[in-house]
Parts: structure tokens; C-alpha cells; sequence
């Protein structure tokens, strides 16, 4: 018995060495850019690289649940750009106030969530082609909706603090970032301490077995979808605080971004698999690459191959300790 | 032992944290079977699989015709002649029949590139002829009962040209008439000059078919006897490491306990036509009858709304509507289903994880999850079980068949329900197991639930039940009361065609 | 179809979606009402997706159209199909990237290359000769994109105190282009100007400069027009931009189809001009009408 | 005993049934778009129709066989638009003679599909991120090798006449479709005739069971990650000789369509579903209606949303069908 109390502790044990991995990773590629560049640690560089994580991390967050259900959702970066484009709506032209605007927006995200998650029960849907009708619906309604014009919100310039204002008066370290943390936290207290993150897991593990559990599948499912479209909805409500505008255009491709942030950090696309602090190294690591090769100059035409290649080993590396 | 075909010395195997084979040798001759037997997670399977290339021995050796070999993968193993039907099914669910059978060396014709399914489905209907059984080759594999799937497998080995055939558990959830079949084509192997391997839990079948015993405990071997000389009450006694009791079953008094669930002509589909049963409290109630009798399907007709067309389901008196699990579960109607892997358990989860599914709302306060409650309720099953696991944080995936049953069981004593249905449950699971779980369903009946069990082992049935409900195509053919219940009679009614004879039971 | 009499005009654009085809379609429609005719207009939603163009074009002379106008992505890729249309007697016209000269009855658009080098004179001049760029493009394969580009570097080539120490491309995207000139600032301390090649790019380090708080230290020259752009050209914040006129284009290009439709002569080429605007002269008469939102 | 035997008969039945439905909702499409403008079904543009189901029906078979096995190839539309540049170098730079110019690039296609399928088997990447890294760093060497310019093909008039020259000199009757028609002929046999179809099926349906047959797994999936990719290969060849260039930015956004082509079909992306009719009928799902609602003068910004909507209901009547 004393072998199977050690054996305990090295169980647990290997659920951290994931992280270790990704986060040498991480670690890794910080290093190198810092050996090319020694700005590249500047607190200012620094600050860049979080706030640039900041609506990808937002999206991977989101898109993170459903991916744990073994589902996925492709339509996070349009529905992004479509809850962003309502709220500049409800303020500008339906009169709302800003927070009611704000909110306003952060519940369409997660309104269009609730219907690929319908889309996905009810309508017995593929993930991927639930959510691909989201992102074509949300993309053309958002061309609509805006008349095809950026809408701006100079009229109202607290709506740029939100995002890009100093916290607590910190110079450079913006409220998108603490509000990407406080997202975070949140994300993985519902990840780890309460049913929905069980749930999640669960129903990507087999989902049968769920239902004959009694679990309320569809509901949870679509609850899961909609708090996916909840984060794209903060993630639009970021992005439009730091352009000062809801721009209808914005959004091609966030998705794969977001959906490669949380298989690097350990999310498995057949479901059942996978953690928020991974999610969010996973977002870390494709926006300090980005970045670094920005700062060495690479010509951008090259960048996204030097992505490619780092991500596959990333991955690579996480999947030797799996096999180990 | 000299003249043993292949040799299997001093193999040790290791997974994360468990010794799963330690220093076992082992050997097959030609024209013998050797069983192979032990607990859950002894280690059978693991050193079977290592025979067949699955897994890589960590040290030892393996001889074959007096020369060493080595085996690193399945192809090896198979050009050595070796070849094994696996415990766990392991078909593919969207091909046919003959495509099951034939996956890996496809008939092809002259051209050598198309395929030629023609060939194969004949020789599948042949191959099944040789078994006294009918086929469609066609037949999608995903669409037959676990069976059925279990005969493709093994119709599958039989067709390889195997020198050395392991069968891990293959009657597992055979019956009978079926299982006379497989050892009449196995003696028929065995005049034939081939080695074969016998791991099963049903010790009765030992006698009927092999020729030597060797018994594991833990992962180390224990003895190897002659079968002759061998008494079953030894062997079992190797197994455990104990003595065990069997208890005898006392018969149920009717004495008018409250009825706990009442069934009243339910139709669902071809497989149940008007079946109208009740169950009382305290009440052990078995289900028997032939392979594809319904009674997967009245279960699941009552518990997950499947198929379900007409009839009245009543609990604990009062009338139910059950349109999905989560209704029945409200009601206080639990069900294991036969497929645990596919239908129990999330594999990838740990057995913390899997033993509160069903009952969330316990473990759980406005959303969150009681983490300490919960593990103490999995460390309390883990005990009243013997979950042999080296932690209730072990992914249920790493556990042996018969330990992941016992989790599933958790999962429902966790629950707590008035009426449970059992579908197989002690499929796979050893003799020492068993004996836990038939004690544990008397405990169940004593503290006042209905028990419903199907099983397709009739001494199970006629062990455990107080009244036996015997059904063929999908219709109660038969009720067997007390000292009625014998293996005669219920393989009468289970053979029973004829729909003239209800067997109506009020 | 009731309006089988009105003659039909088909313009199918580079893209859609941004302001710039919006101001376009803008002006075309205005003289569409004006001349009494019917157009349509669309592009692809992505400018790159030259195959997705020439399934529009073809999808609309399925509906018969008495004229085309076009801006191609690539001129070669439908330079057999407009012959044919010409061939048929549709009238053919190119406008801004324009349609391949031997297709093209006539042509509206703005010389990028020239544009490209208007930018480039405007940025020597207020860095007095001397100092270091970096440049934020839109695409590496548009062809007025990269004329933008090309016509700068081109120009200031002639500067030997001017160097081009950085070029990256943003996919014109707001966020994107921020970041990238976040990074420049880094990589290259020194530099004292950003040239960008159209409004997302520009906007995009707009944004990005003021977030590291080095709006005012570097100076900003951008491309295009939009709300953003001109608030930020009014404080000082973007030091002046190149704007075309993509209303006075539209509507040119639809005169033109007009004109040709009913046998008159038009020029080949109809140059819609570009300017360079900042806060000085942004409210003049010849700018102000140019700039949109 | 003959009760296995029925039980088997009446299941084979329902195979037909989905293809059924699929043709179904793709003649409503047509009869619907047909009422709204008898212009649809004239003959020039009912060749522009399948014109235009070519190149996306080219990359839709190919990733159907990944599809199959249950993996997911993203990286189609960047190694299309890769093989056709690295045909242009070939045939313009390194002075091929056009036949080899062309086999070439296909087998650039082929070699990158095989790349791919390395990734997934030797390196354990999921597919999703062994084909998005494949998918940057073909986007990005299409820049780098074309120097960012489209190449012509204009010194090979042939070229052109390969996917636009007139077959059987009948007027808009494009060797391209014919081209299409003969390699779905090709899918087809390969899929319903020899072993990679089998094996593809096979692998999606249970991977491990496949592996304890003793078929080598990893070969046969690096196999048909390859096939994939020689059909992107030839996908790009078409699209090249249409446009008479290869153009080095083209191709994003391809894959979507491909894939949802393929689900349309009937294909399940967790693998062992599937067929070669059903994809090339979703092709021409999607072609039909994009030029349907085009030849509507839809407005663009709405069209995507149409799209959508319609590629949900047609998903959901045959997840209906399934159902029963
Ligand atoms: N892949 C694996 N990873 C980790 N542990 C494993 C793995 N496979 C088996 N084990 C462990 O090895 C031990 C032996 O398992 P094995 O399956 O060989 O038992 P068995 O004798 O076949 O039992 P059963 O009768 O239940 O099938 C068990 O403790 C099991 O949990
Ligand atoms: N998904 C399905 N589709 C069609 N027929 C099915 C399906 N599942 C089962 N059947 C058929 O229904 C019949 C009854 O199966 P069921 O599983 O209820 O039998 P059973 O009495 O529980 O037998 P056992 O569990 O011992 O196999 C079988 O003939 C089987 O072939
Ligand atoms: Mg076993
Ligand atoms: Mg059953």
C-alpha cells in the first residue's frame, strides 16, 4: 500500500509536467528573442506582448470550453467583431448608456453562442458547421448593421479607458491586461471548481456516458457555447476600447489563433482534454513569437512560417511528454 | 515443458506506477490450451498483450520453436503466427462485417489493387457456417449487439492461419449455446496441432476445454496445474489468496412489499413488444434469455425513453413519463448499461471524477463543486467495492476491465436509487469480484431496492434471483418463481418462438 | 426585372467591405440616379480572392449587363473574358486598379506609384532631408498596394538622407498594424516617421503609437480617409495622409460607362488624382469634399 | 440466427437515403434560384457554375480522405496556392518543359501532404496543428519563392487551355470541368475500390483497432495527408490555368469551404463517415448558391449570411434523416 500512496503523488504529479513543458517553451523562446534583442524584456516590450494577448487570450479562453466538450467554435473572431459592433450601435444610435452598451455587447457575443450551442443540440449540427453559419450570419450582420462604416465611440472617451487606460495610474500596464487576468481567473475557477467545467470535460470524454448520468447534455452544451460567445463578447468589447471604434471588417482568422492557443496549451480537438493556465501560455506564447519576430525584423512574409514551425514543435514536445 | 511451443521467461512489465507483469513465465504447446486465470488487473491481458506485440516487454524473453524472437509490434507477431482476440472489443464500427474480418489482408483482385468485397462476404458467410451461425456480411458492425461484435472478433482470429491464438475473455457475453460452438471449433484448433491461450473468468468453461491452468496474482505467477488434477475451489483460492464464501440465495417472501416499479405493455420498436412486468422492493429480479432477446432494449426502452412507442411505467405507485435519463434518474431508476466503455464511463476522467456523475447536485452548492465531500464518498466506494486503484485520482482508462465496472457500480450506489438495473454486470470481472458484487446486490435487495439484472450467464441467474423473467424476441415468454427457477425451464422459454404463451405477469 | 429598360451597369470592385469601395460605390450610385441607370456593385470580401472575382465577373454577365466596370485584382486573370464581353458589344471600363489596357474601352483611377511618391515627398519635407523610416504596407500582392510602396521607397531614394529602416505588413488589420508598429518603435528607437499604406494601417499604428505613448515623437503619414484618420490628422497626432477620390471615381466611372454607352468619346484615361492633406488644409475647398468617413 | 440476417438488409438501405437528401436541397436550390432568374439555368451559366465548384470540388475530395480517418486537413487552400507558384518557378525560372512544370507542382502538393502527415503520425501532432503550421509556412514560401508577384504563365498559351480551352471544342464546356469529373471518378475508386479508402475509413472509425490488425497506421496516413495534398496540387493547377498566373496571396479561406463541402457531404469529422459523391455534391451545393444569390444581386454583405443559414438547414435535414 505504501507503493500505491507514492504512486498517488506522482500521478498528480505528471498534471504539472504539461505546464512545465509549455512553459519552457515559453521560457525558450523569451530567452532567444532576448539574446537578439535585449529590448525585447523592456517593461515596455513586455506590457506590449500581454495587451496584444489580450483579445486572442480573450477568444482562447472562450473557444477553450467548447473545446473541451470535444466541440469547436470557429465563429469566435466574428461573433467578436459582431458584439462589438452592436454595442457602438446600442450607444450611438439607440441612445443607451455606456455600461448598459457595454453589456449589451457582451450578451449578443453570448446570445450567438447560445444559438451555435442550439444549433449544435438541437439541430444535431457538427460544431464546425454550427458555428461556421455563426461566423458567415455574424459576419454579414455586422457589414449590415454598421451600414459597412466603422462606428466610433469619440463620443464617449471613457470607452477607450477601458481598455487602454493606466491601472491604477501604472504607466503602460493597461486595463485590458487586468482585465484579461481577472478573465482568467474567473475562466479557471469555472474551469476547475464548478460544474460547468466538470461538465465540459466530461461531456468531451464521452458524451454518452454523460446523458445516461443524467446530465442535462443539451442545456450544459449550450450554456458551454454561450460562455464561449460571453468571452468573445469581452474579447470584441477590448478590441473596440483600444481602436475607439467597432470596426464591421475585423476578425478574419482570430479563430484559428485562438483555437491553436489552446491546443498548444495541452487542449485536446477530441475533447475531454485540457486547462486554462495551458490556454493561456498557449496565447502567451503565440504573441510573444509574433512579437519577437517583429522586433528581429523578419520579413513579414517569413513570420508566419517561423509560427508555423515553432508551434508544431511546441506541440511536439508536450506530445513526447504524453508519450513518455 | 520441454516441448512447449513458445516460451514466455521472466517477463516483467511496468506502466506509470503499477507492476503490471512481474518475472511471469509462461508457455503453450502445441495442441494444448492453456487458461490463464486471476483477479481484475492480475495481469493476464498485459502479458497476453506483450505475446502479441501491443505492448513491449520492459525484460525477459520470449522463445518460439527454441529460438528467441523478437516481437516489437502487432505485424511481428502476426508473421510468427500469433494472433490475439482482445478482451476490450476492438472493431471498427463503420465497416461491414466482412470488412472486419478481413481488415488487414483485404481480398483482392486479379489486378491486385481493387478490392474485391465479393470474395470476402462469401467467405465470411463461410467462416460463420463454421461456427453454425448466419451472417450478413454487410452488416455494419456499429449496428450489431456487443455479441455479436464479440463473435466478429472472433470469426476474425479464427481466420488467421494463427500457429499461437490468444483468447482474451472471448465468451465474455456469449451464452451458452454459442459458447458450445466456439469450444467445438477451439477442440477442433487444438486436434489441429495449434497453441492456444484461454483467459477467462467463467471457471466452469476451464473444465470443459483446457488442458492446463496457470494462475497469476498481482502480476506474478502463482502455479501451473494439469486441469485434471486441478479443483476449482484451489484455483480460486490461488486467485484471491483467500477462501471465498458463496452465499446461497434466500428466497424472497412476497409478502406484498410495496411495488417499486411497474411496467405495463411497453413497446419500443421490434425488440420489446408489450412487456409488462413489476419489481418489489428487497426483490432481486433476473432477466435471461438468448442474445438479442430485448432485454438491453426493455432496459434502455425504461430508463432512456429509447425507442420507446407506448406502455405505462409506474414507480413506487405513481405513473412516470420517462423521456431521457435524466427523468428515469429523477424517478429513482439507476442503469448500468453491458457497454461500459462506451456507455459507463468518461475513460479520460479520473474515478474521483466518475464516481459523483450521477449525482452532481450532491457534491455541488450553488455551482461549485464539494471536492473534499466528493473524494470521501470515492475513497468510501473504493473500499466497499475493492477498486483496486492506485489512487482515486488514476484515469478510470488504466484500469483493468473488471475495476472499471466497480467504478460504474460507485457511480450508482453514489445515487442512491430505488430501483437499479443491472445489464451484465459482472461481465469480465473475476470470481473473487463477483462473489463481492452478487453480496453487494443482496445488500442492496435487504436495504429495500429493486434489483433488476440481466445476464446471459444462467448460473448467475439462477444464483442470484429471486424470480427470473425469461425473454425471446423481444417478448416475456416466461416467469419462474423460487424453486422453479432451473436451467431446463428457462432455456425452454428462452427458445420460445411461438408468441402464443404470454408470459403475463401481473 | 422590371427595370429591363434601364441600361445595367455591373461594377465589381477589388474588395467590399472597407470604406474606401463604400466611398466608391457611393458616387457610383449618385450618377447611376443622375444618368437613369441601373448598377450594381460588389467585390470579394478578401482582396486577394482573384479566382472569387472572376466567378463574379461571370456570374454577372450571366444577367446580360450593356456594360462592365471593373477593378481587377489581377488584369490577366480576366483579360480573355472581358474580350469576349467586348466582343459582344458590352462596354468595358477599368477603374482604379482597372482592367488590362487592351480590354478597357476607358480608365478611372489615380496613379499609385505616383501617390506612393506624393507621400514620400510630403514625409522628406517634414523630416528636412534627414532621419529614419519605417514603413506599415497593407498587402504584399495588391498591385496599388504595393505601387504605394514602390512609388515611396522610390522617391525617397533620391533622399541620401532619408533611410527605410523597417517594412512590415499588417493585412490592413487595426490591431495587427498596431502591434506592428509597437514593435518598430522598439526594434528601431530611432526612427522618426511611419508611412502606412492605407487607413486600417494607418489607423492600426495610430492606435499602437499612442499606446507606447510616442504618438507625437514619431511622426505618422497615412493613407486614405476615415473619421479616425481625420481627427487624428486635426490634433497634429497623424502628420497628413494621402487621400484619392474614391466618390469622384465611382461617379466618373459610371459617366464614363454612360458616355460610352451612348456613342460618345471619352478619354482613355481619367486620372482621379491624389492629394496630400493635413491639418492645414483639410478643410479646404478642393480636400474637404474628398475626405469621408 | 436469420434475424442477423434481416437486422443486416434493412440497415444497408438507408446508405442510399443520404444522398438522397443532398440531392434534394441542392434541386430546391436550384428550382428556388431558377424562379427567382431563368437566367440560372442557362447553359453559359450553368458552366460557370461548375466552373466554379472546380477548384474548391478539387480540395474538397482531398481533405474528404483526411476527413475520413477522422484528421482535418486546414492547410489545403496555402498548398494549392504553394504547388501552382512552385509549377510557375519550375516552368519560368528553372526552364521545365511544361508537362514536368505541371507534375511538379502537383507533387509539391503531394510532398506537402505527405509533410503533414509526418507531423500527425511521427510527431503526434494533432492534425488540426500539424496542418495550420503546414498552412503558415506554405503561405509564407509562396511569397518568399514568388517574390511577392503573381507569375504568368502567359509565354504557354497551352497553359491557359488546360482548366479554360473549350473540351471537345464545345463552347464553355472548360476542359477544367471535365478535369474535375475524371479525378472524382478517381476519388471514387479509390475511395469504394481499393485499400487507402478502406484504410481511411478504417483508421477514423477506431484508429486502434486498425493498429491491432497490424496495418500500419502511420504509413497509410502519411499515404493519404499525401493524396490530400495532390489533389491541392491539382486544385491549384486548375486555378492557375484559369487565372493564366499563380497568384502567391490566393488561397485563404479555402479550406473552410472545402471542409464544409465535405460535411455537407455527409462526412463526420470524428472520421469513419463519409463519401465521395456526397462531397462533390456539397461542392455544388456551395457553388450553386454563391452564384445563385449572386445572379440575385444579393448584396454582398448579405450573401455570407445566406450561405450560412442555408449550409445549416441542408446540414440539419440530413442530421434528421439520420435521426430516424
Ligand atoms: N495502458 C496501461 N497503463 C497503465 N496501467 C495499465 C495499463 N494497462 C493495464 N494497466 C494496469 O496493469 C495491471 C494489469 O492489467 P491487466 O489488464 O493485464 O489485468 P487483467 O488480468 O487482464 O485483468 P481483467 O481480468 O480485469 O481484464 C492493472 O493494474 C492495470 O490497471
Ligand atoms: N442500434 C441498433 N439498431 C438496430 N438493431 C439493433 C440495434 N441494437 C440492437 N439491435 C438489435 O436488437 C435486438 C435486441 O438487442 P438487445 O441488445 O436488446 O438484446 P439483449 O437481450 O440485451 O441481448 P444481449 O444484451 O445479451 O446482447 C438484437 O437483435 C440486435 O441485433
Ligand atoms: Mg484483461
Ligand atoms: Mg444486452
Amino acid at each position: 500500500m505504501t507503493q500505491t500512496k507514492t504512486l498517488g503523488k506522482r500521478l498528480t504529479g505528471t498534471e504539472f509536467s504539461h505546464k512545465l513543458i509549455i512553459i519552457a517553451v515559453l521560457v525558450l523562446l523569451v530567452v532567444f528573442f532576448y539574446i537578439m534583442n535585449p529590448n525585447y524584456l523592456s517593461y515596455g516590450n513586455i506590457m506590449t506582448i500581454l495587451l496584444a494577448t489580450c483579445v486572442n487570450g480573450m477568444l482562447a479562453l472562450g473557444v477553450s470550453f467548447v473545446i473541451f466538450t470535444g466541440g469547436i467554435d470557429i465563429s469566435v473572431g466574428a461573433v467578436m467583431t459582431f458584439s462589438s459592433v452592436m454595442s457602438g450601435v446600442a450607444l450611438t444610435r439607440w441612445g443607451f448608456p455606456l455600461p448598459a452598451a457595454i453589456l449589451f455587447g457582451i450578451l449578443v457575443g453570448g446570445f450567438c453562442g447560445a444559438v451555435s450551442g442550439i444549433g449544435v443540440t438541437k439541430m444535431f449540427l457538427p460544431p464546425f458547421i454550427a458555428t461556421m453559419a455563426m461566423q458567415m450570419i455574424t459576419k454579414g450582420l455586422s457589414l449590415v448593421v454598421s451600414n459597412m462604416r466603422p462606428i466610433y465611440f469619440t463620443s464617449e472617451p471613457v470607452y477607450q479607458r477601458i481598455a487602454t487606460g493606466s491601472f491604477l495610474g501604472i504607466s503602460g500596464f493597461h486595463n485590458a491586461i487586468v482585465i484579461l487576468i481577472a478573465v482568467t481567473i474567473i475562466a479557471y475557477i469555472l474551469f476547475s471548481k464548478t460544474l460547468i467545467g466538470r461538465y465540459s470535460l466530461a461531456i468531451g470524454s464521452n458524451e454518452e456516458a454523460a446523458r445516461l448520468s443524467g446530465v442535462n447534455v443539451d442545456r450544459w452544451k449550450i450554456g458551454i457555447y454561450a460562455l464561449g460567445g460571453l468571452f468573445a463578447g469581452v474579447g470584441g468589447l477590448i478590441m473596440s476600447s483600444r481602436l475607439g471604434s467597432a470596426q464591421p471588417q475585423l476578425g478574419v482568422g482570430y479563430e484559428l489563433e485562438a483555437i491553436a492557443a489552446a491546443v498548444i496549451g495541452g487542449s485536446s480537438l477530441s475533447g475531454g482534454e485540457g486547462s486554462i493556465p495551458g490556454t493561456i501560455i498557449g496565447a502567451l506564447i503565440i504573441s510573444s513569437l509574433t512579437n519577437g519576430l517583429r522586433i528581429m525584423s523578419v520579413p513579414t512574409e517569413l513570420q508566419s512560417a517561423f509560427v508555423g514551425i515553432v508551434l508544431a514543435f511546441a506541440v511536439y514536445f508536450d506530445q513526447m511528454r504524453k508519450k513518455r | 515443458m520441454g516441448n512447449e511451443l513458445i516460451q514466455m521467461k521472466d517477463i516483467c512489465k511496468s506502466f506509470p506506477g503499477v507492476r503490471a507483469v512481474d518475472n511471469v513465465s509462461y508457455g503453450v504447446r502445441a495442441g494444448e490450451v492453456h487458461a490463464l486465470v486471476g483477479e481484475n488487473g492480475a495481469g493476464k491481458s498485459t502479458l497476453m498483450k506483450i505475446l502479441s506485440g501491443v505492448y513491449t516487454k520492459d525484460s525477459g524473453s520470449i522463445i518460439l520453436n527454441n529460438e528467441e524472437v523478437n516481437i516489437t509490434n502487432v505485424r511481428d507477431a502476426q508473421a510468427l503466427g500469433i494472433v490475439m482476440i482482445h478482451q476490450e472489443l476492438n472493431l471498427m464500427n463503420h465497416l461491414t462485417v466482412a470488412e472486419n474480418i478481413f481488415f488487414g489482408r483485404e481480398a483482392k483482385k486479379k489486378s491486385r489493387i481493387i478490392l474485391d468485397s465479393k470474395r470476402q462476404e462469401e467467405e465470411t458467410v463461410q467462416m460463420y457456417a463454421r461456427l453454425n451461425l448466419d451472417v450478413d456480411p454487410r452488416a455494419k458492425v456499429g449496428r450489431l449487439t456487443v455479441a455479436q461484435r464479440q463473435l466478429v472478433e472472433i470469426v476474425k482470429a479464427l481466420t488467421y492461419d494463427s500457429k499461437i491464438l490468444i483468447m482474451d475473455e472471448p465468451t465474455a457475453s456469449l451464452t451458452s449455446g454459442e459458447v458450445e460452438d466456439l469450444f467445438r471449433v477451439v477442440r477442433a484448433l487444438k486436434e489441429d496441432g495449434r497453441a492456444i491461450v484461454y483467459i477467462s473468468h467463467k471457471l466452469e468453461e476451464l473444465k470443459l476445454i483446457s488442458d492446463r491452468i496457470t494462475v497469476m496474482r498481482d502480476g506474478q505467477f502463482v502455479a501451473t496445474l494439469n486441469t485434471e488434477e486441478a479443483s476449482l475451489d484451489a484455483i480460486i483460492q490461488m486467485m484471491v489468496g483467500r477462501e471465498v464464501f458463496e452465499t446461497k440465495q434466500s428466497p424472497f417472501e412476497d409478502t406484498g412489499a410495496e411495488l417499486a416499479l411497474k411496467v405495463e405493455n411497453l413497446n419500443a420498436g421490434r425488440m420489446v413488444q408489450d412487456v409488462s412486468f413489476h419489481v418489489r422492493r428487497g426483490e432481486i429480479l433476473g432477466f435471461a434469455g438468448l442474445v438479442g432477446a430485448g432485454r438491453t432494449e426493455t432496459a434502455r426502452a425504461i430508463f432512456a425513453g429509447d425507442g420507446y412507442t407506448s406502455g405505462d411505467i409506474y414507480v413506487g405507485g405513481k405513473k412516470v413519463t420517462i423521456k431521457g435519463p435524466r427523468d428515469a434518474i429523477r424517478a429513482g431508476i439507476a442503469y448500468l448499461p453491458e457497454d461500459r466503455r462506451e456507455l459507463g464511463l468518461a475513460l479520460g476522467m479520473t474515478v474521483d471524477e466518475n464516481i459523483p456523475m450521477a449525482s452532481m447536485s450532491k457534491f455541488s452548492s450553488f455551482g461549485f463543486i464539494q471536492f473534499a465531500k466528493s473524494a470521501a464518498n470515492s475513497e468510501k466506494q473504493r473500499g466497499v467495492l475493492d477498486i483496486r486503484t492506485p489512487s482515486i485520482r488514476q484515469k478510470v482508462k488504466f484500469l483493468s476491465g473488471g475495476n472499471q465496472q466497480k467504478v460504474v457500480l460507485a457511480k450508482w450506489l453514489t445515487r442512491n436509487c430505488d430501483v437499479i438495473i443491472f445489464d451484465e454486470p459482472t461481465k469480465g470481472i473475476d470470481i473473487g469480484a463477483k462473489n463481492e458484487i452478487y453480496k453487494l446486490l443482496n445488500e442492496l435487495a435487504e436495504q429495500g431496492k429493486a434489483i433488476i439484472m440481466i445476464s446471459s450467464e444462467l448460473p448467475e441467474i439462477l444464483r442470484v434471483s429471486h424470480r427470473v423473467l425469461v425473454m425471446c424476441e423481444g417478448r416475456i415468454t416466461g416467469e419462474l418463481v423460487g424453486d422453479e427457477i432451473d436451467q431446463n425451464r428457462i432455456m425452454n422459454f428462452a427458445v420460445k418462438r411461438n408468441h402464443a404463451a404470454g408470459g403475463q405477469v401481473g | 426585372m422590371a427595370n429591363d429598360e434601364k441600361p445595367y451597369i455591373a461594377m465589381i470592385a477589388l474588395g467590399y467591405g472597407h470604406q474606401f469601395w463604400q466611398a466608391v460605390r457611393m458616387g457610383a450610385e449618385q450618377a447611376a440616379e443622375e444618368f437613369g441607370v441601373r448598377i450594381t456593385f460588389e467585390g470579394p470580401e478578401d482582396e486577394t480572392m482573384v479566382d472569387r472575382q472572376v466567378d463574379m465577373l461571370k456570374t454577372a454577365l450571366a444577367n446580360k449587363p450593356q456594360a462592365i466596370a471593373m477593378a481587377a485584382i489581377d488584369t490577366e486573370s480576366v483579360a480573355g473574358i472581358l474580350q469576349e464581353a467586348k466582343a459582344e458589344g458590352i462596354v468595358v471600363v477599368g477603374f482604379d486598379a482597372g482592367v488590362g489596357d487592351a480590354e478597357s474601352d476607358a480608365k478611372v483611377s489615380t496613379d499609385s506609384v505616383e501617390a506612393g511618391r506624393l507621400a514620400a515627398e510630403n514625409a522628406a519635407r517634414l523630416l528636412n532631408n534627414e532621419g529614419k523610416i519605417g514603413i506599415i504596407g497593407h498587402s504584399q500582392t495588391t498591385i496599388d498596394a504595393v505601387q504605394r510602396v514602390i512609388g515611396f521607397q522610390e522617391k525617397i531614394a533620391e533622399f541620401p538622407g532619408i533611410q527605410i529602416v523597417d517594412i512590415q505588413y499588417g493585412e490592413g488589420d487595426h490591431l495587427r498594424s498596431a502591434e506592428i508598429a509597437k514593435t518598430m518603435t522598439l526594434a528601431h528607437a530611432d526612427i522618426d516617421l511611419i508611412y502606412t499604406s492605407n487607413e486600417g494601417s494607418c489607423v492600426g499604428a495610430y492606435i499602437g503609437l499612442r499606446e507606447v505613448g510616442k504618438i507625437r515623437d514619431i511622426m505618422l503619414v497615412g493613407f486614405d480617409s476615415s473619421a479616425a484618420m481625420k481627427d487624428g490628422i486635426r490634433t497634429g497626432e497623424i502628420v497628413g495622409a494621402i487621400t484619392q477620390d474614391p466618390v469622384g471615381m465611382g461617379y466618373k466611372t459610371v459617366e464614363a460607362a454612360v458616355k460610352l454607352l451612348n456613342g460618345e468619346q471619352v478619354d482613355s484615361f481619367i486620372d482621379t488624382g491624389c492629394y496630400w492633406y493635413d491639418a492645414s488644409n483639410m478643410d479646404a475647398d478642393h480636400i474637404a469634399p474628398l475626405l469621408y468617413d
